[in-house]
C-alpha cells in the first residue's frame, strides 16, 4: 500500500504499523511521529495500524529564532 | 544580581536574555555563543529533516543545559501552529511553546486573529504558551484572557535589526500591564536596543539574527548579555529624568578668580548640594 | 577583553569610562559608585573652599587609585581656564585638564573660539588637553592642530541626560576622524545612551549627573560599566546591518504539514541556509 | 596691609611673606595658590613676598564633571 | 490641481481633507473653520441630546453644502457600533459610516477584532463604511476582504497631536496596499504631520482636534489646507531622495580668484552641471 | 496674509521664501519653478564664465522682478568672501551678499571662525550679511554682535534634503534670540520639512536643491509655498499640546443603548465641552 | 404603561404608538428613532405600536470627531 | 606685455588700460572686474592702467543656492 512520508509517496507492506514504517525509514534521533495530523505517542509506534494514504510526519529538532 | 529572577510559568530563569538557534554559520559558533549568551532559554524549531549533520543538533541542545522553547515559525494559521505545537511537545517532551501565527508572509508579522485563536487551544491542551505578539492592547489583553502569562511584542519586524520603531507605543504597552512579564522578540539589532527596551522594565529579550548574523557572533552574544543586565539594572537603579535645560555638574560656588566673595575664606564647605 | 586598550597622551587605560565626581550624596555613595563603575578617571574641579568635610575628598580620591583629570568647568574665557588649569596642574600635580570653556551660561555649550585659544596656550604650556566640544568639525579640526590628541564631544547640552540628541552629526564626526580617541561627554542619562555611542565607535564615555542623580547611584554605575563594555563588544563583533525587509530566522524548508515535497524524505540536512 | 584672599579683603603685617600669610589662613591640605592670577609653586611660598592689595587665590580638590 | 481626484466609494472628494466638528469653541467658530478647511467630508456622531442648541447643528450642517460623515465613535463592541451606524443612516441619510470600535478606553485604540465583525455586518447592510484602523496589516486585509473601500490608520492616538509616531509602518501599510485609498484618521496635531503623511502618499487625512483645539482654529484649519494640499503636491513632484553626503548646489566651477584655469576665458557655460 | 510680513535689513519681503537658482535643468524651468514658488529673494553667484546660454541668467533674474542675494559660495577663507562679496556688489548693485565661508569640503559645514571675521568685515564694508551658520549659539552671539541682523541656520549639510536632524538644538537657537530673524538654509529636502522650521517659529526658508533636483520643480516650488505658508500659519495659529494620554474628540455624553440616564430625556444640551 | 426613552423610565398611555410618543416628547428636529434597538423608519412611526417596557432611542446629529 | 584674465595668461600690448582689456576680451554682459583682487568700478576701466602681471577677474551673474 502506499502513505505519504513527509509529503513523499512511500510504498509499504499492506498492514504495517507505524513501528514497520519507522523500521523502514530508520529516522535519525530524536524524532516525532504525527498521522493524519494527529501526534502518535512513542508507546503507540507498534499499535498504530496505518491505513492506505495516511499522512505522516516525521520531525526532528531544528535550529529556531 | 540580588534581585528575584524573572519568573515565566512558575520557572525562575537565569538570565533575562533568551537566544535562537537559527542562521549561525556552523555548530560551533552555535556552541559558543550560547556559552557566551548565556541565555536562559534557546528556541528552536520542529522540521521534516535533521537538524545538523554530524554532531547532531540534538546533542548540542542537551548539551547546553538549556530550557528549550520550541516555536511555531512559518505557521499561517491557528490549526497549523496547533499540529506543529502538539509535534513540539512530543519531540522535546515539554509544555512550552513559543506560539508564532504568521499573519503576512513580507513582513512577518503576527496575524492577531489566528495568534488569539491559536493561544486559546493550545492553553486548553496544557501548554505554557509564549505569544510573539504586536504592542496592540487588544491583542495582548485577549492573549492573557486566553490564558497566556507572559507577552512577546515585537520591536521591529523579524530578521529586520531596527530596533525598537515604534517605541512610545512599546512603552506604554509595557506600563499598561506592569505585572505581565513581557519579552521583546523580534528586531533587535544592536546591543543598545536591548540595553534600551529592559530600560523600560521590559522583562527580557529574544534575539538570534542579531547574534547569528554578526561578524562575530560570540563576542556579539557577550555583548547583548552585557547590554541585558546592563539595560536592568538601570531601570532598577532609578534613572536621571531627562531634562530640557542644562545644569552643570560641576558646583559653581566657589570658583577661583571670581569676584564672588561670598564663599567664606576658608571655610571647609560641603560641596555636593 | 583581549583587546588593546585606549590609550590617551600615551596612558594605556584600564576602562573606557571617565566618571564625574560632583552631586553625589554622600562621600560613601561616590566611593561605592567609583569601585562599581571602575572608571579609568576621575574628573575634578579645583574650587576655593575645600572638597568634602571630614574624609577629605583628597583622601577619597588617592585611596581611588583612580588617575584624575581636572576640569576647568565653569571657565568663561579662555585667559579663565588656562589659570585655572595652571592652578590644577600644580594641585594635582597632573599635565591633563579636561578643557571647559563655557560660551553660554543657559546651554552650557562649549564656546568654540575660547576652547581653541585656551587648547592652544595649553599645549604651549604642556598640557594633556581633553577638549569638551561641540560636534563641529571645523572646531575639532583646530583642536586637533592646537595639539589636542583626544576630542570630548558633547551628546547633549550638560546634566540634561537626552542621550545623543544630534546622531548623525555625532557619528559622521566619528567616520570623518576615524583615527582620533573621541570620548563622548555630557548629556548621556542612560546606559542604553553610553552603549549606542560605544557601538558608533567612540573610544569611551564621561559621565557624572546619569549616574550622581541615579535613585541607586551604585547600582547605575554598574549598568554604566556593563553598557560601555557592551557597546564597545557590539562595535567590535560587526553587528548586523539594518534591514527594510523581514526575513524569517527559522528556516522555511522542511516545515510539517506542507506540501512541499522537495526535501528529500530523510536525508539530513545542514539548516542554517 | 591688605591683599585679598579668594576674594576677601584680609589685612596682614607688612613684608609678609605667602608663606606667612599660610601660617594665619592655615587652609586645608592639600591646596594650592595663585598670586595676582600666577601660580606660586610650593617651593616658592617662603620667598614670595606679598605686597598690599595682591589677589591670593587659595584652592583645593573639589567635585566636578 | 489639475490631478483627478481622490474617490471613496464612487464619490470623486473636492479636497483630501475630513474634518471633524468635535471641540469647538462655538458654532460660528466651526463654520468659519469649515470654510477655512474647505474639507471633502464632516465627521458627526449621533446623540441622545440635540446639537448645539439655538442655530442647530443639523441647519451648520446643511448650510456647509458638505458631505457628512457620521461615525460610531465611543462603541465598544461591533453591535453597538452596527446598531449606531442604522440610526445614522436614518438620521443622515447615508450609506456612509466611520466605523469606530475602540479596544480600550484608554488609548482608544480601534478593536481589531469587534473592527473586522462589524465592517463584514456593515457592508453586508450595505454601509459604504470608512474603518478607523490601525496600521495591522492583518486587520487591513480583513477590513478590505469585508468590502471596505477605504483605510483610515491612525497616526497616533486620539486627541494626542503626536503625529505619525510608528513612521516605518505607516509607510510600510501605505506601499504595502498601493491601490487602496487610506486617509490618516486620529492623532495629527501640525500641518507638518499632515504635509508629511500626504508625502508618503495618504490619500487624505481627517482631523478634529487639532484645528478645534488651535487658539485660533480657522487659521489653523487654513493651515492644514495648505498643509494637504503641499503634502500632495510633493508627493506627486517626485522629491530629491535624502543624500549621507554634502552636494554644493553652487557650481564649482568658474569660482574667481581660484588658478583653476580650466574655465575658458569668456566662452559662455552651461552652469547647472 | 493679514500679518506684518518678514523685514530683513529695512525690507518688507512678500513672502517667507527664499529660492536658489542653482541645478535645474533649463531656464524654462528655472522660470516656471520662480513663479510657481513666487519668492522673496533669489540666490545667486559670480562666476567667471556667463550664466545661462542664450537667454542670458541676467534677463531671466532681471525679469522674475526678485530681490537677488548673491552667494559667496565655495569661498574656503574669510578674504576670499570678502572679495567675492565686492565683486557681487559691483556686479548685482546690491549690498545684500550670503555670507557663506566653508569649514569642510566633504560636509560643506559653515566654518565659524572664517564666517565672524567675514561678517565683521562686510559689516564694516556696508554689506547686510545673511549669514549661513550652524546652530551654534556661541557663533551666532558674535554675528549678531558683528552686525548681522538676520542668521541662516542649517537644517542638515547643503544639498541632503535630511531635514532638520538636530531639532531640538534648532528649536532652542530659534526660542533662545525671539526677535531674530531666522531663515532655514541648506538641507530642506521635503514640504514637511519647510512647514516643520515655520512652525517652530522660524521666519523663512532658503531653499535650492530640493526643487531643482525635484523631477517636478515647478509643481515642487508650489508645493514648498504652500508649506512654508502653512508652517507660518500654524505657528502663529497656536497649536494644540502634543499629549501623552487619548482624548476622544466626539464627546461620550449621551451615547445611545447605553445605561447612562444622566442625560435629561430631551433636553438640548451644548455638545462642546 | 412605562417605556424608557434614552433611559428614561416614561409612562404613557396604554396601547400608544411611537408617533404618539413622539408628539408626547416632542423631540427638536432632525431625529431618528430606535425600539429595542431596531431602527424604525420615519414612515413607520404611526403603525408603530409601542409594549410595555420598550426601550426607545432618539438621536440627534452632534459633534463628532 | 602679460597678464592673467580669469587665471589664463592674457598678451596685450604695453599702456594698455582695463577699458582696452575689455574691448579686446569683450565679456558678455553684464559683469563685474577686479584687478588684483580690487574691484575696479565700472567707471575707473579707462583711467585704470594695468601692469604686467595684474591679475584680472572677470564675473557674471551665475546660478546660486
Amino acid at each position: 500500500m502506499f502513505v505519504t512520508v513527509n509529503g513523499q509517496k512511500t510504498s509499504l507492506p499492506e498492514l504495517s504499523t507505524l513501528a514497520g514504517l519507522l523500521r523502514q525509514v530508520a529516522p535519525a534521533f530524536p524524532f516525532a511521529v504525527a498521522r493524519n495530523e494527529e501526534v502518535v505517542p512513542r508507546e503507540s509506534y507498534e499499535q498504530c495500524r496505518l491505513q492506505p494514504g495516511d499522512a505522516i510526519e516525521i520531525v526532528h529538532p531544528a535550529a529556531g529564532g | 544580581m540580588g534581585e528575584k529572577p524573572l519568573t515565566l510559568y512558575g520557572q525562575a530563569l537565569a538570565s533575562r536574555m533568551l537566544l535562537g538557534t537559527a542562521r549561525y554559520d556552523s555548530p560551533s559558533v552555535l556552541v559558543d555563543a550560547i556559552a557566551a549568551a548565556d541565555p536562559a532559554m534557546l528556541t528552536v524549531s520542529v522540521r521534516r529533516q535533521a537538524g545538523v549533520a554530524g554532531r547532531t543538533f540534538w546533542n548540542l541542545l542537551r548539551e547546553s543545559g538549556r530550557t528549550i522553547l520550541p516555536n511555531t515559525a512559518g505557521c499561517l494559521s491557528a490549526q497549523e501552529a496547533v499540529k506543529t505545537a502538539c509535534l513540539a511537545r512530543e519531540l522535546f517532551d515539554t509544555k512550552r511553546i513559543k506560539l508564532e501565527v504568521i499573519g503576512d508572509e513580507v513582513n512577518l508579522q503576527p496575524d492577531p486573529f489566528g495568534l488569539v485563536d491559536a493561544a486559546i487551544e493550545l492553553v486548553r491542551l496544557g501548554f505554557q504558551v509564549f505569544p510573539y505578539c504586536t504592542e496592540d492592547w487588544v491583542v495582548c489583553r485577549r492573549l492573557l484572557d486566553a490564558g497566556c502569562e507572559v507577552l512577546m511584542p515585537w520591536a521591529a519586524p523579524i530578521g529586520t535589526g531596527q530596533g525598537p520603531r515604534n517605541p512610545r507605543a512599546l512603552r506604554e504597552l509595557r506600563d499598561h500591564l506592569p505585572t505581565v512579564p513581557m519579552i521583546v522578540d523580534a528586531g533587535i539589532g544592536l546591543p543598545s536596543h536591548a540595553c534600551q527596551v529592559m530600560e523600560w522594565g521590559f522583562d527580557g529579550v529574544l534575539l538570534n539574527t542579531a547574534v547569528s548574523r554578526a561578524l562575530d557572533p560570540v563576542k556579539m552574544a557577550s555583548a547583548f548579555a552585557d547590554a541585558i543586565r546592563s539595560g536592568r539594572a538601570g531601570f532598577k537603579a532609578g534613572p536621571m529624568i531627562s531634562q530640557d535645560i542644562a545644569t552643570s555638574s560641576t558646583p559653581e560656588i566657589g570658583r577661583p578668580f571670581t569676584l564672588d566673595s561670598t564663599a567664606p575664606a576658608e571655610a571647609p564647605m560641603l560641596t555636593s548640594p
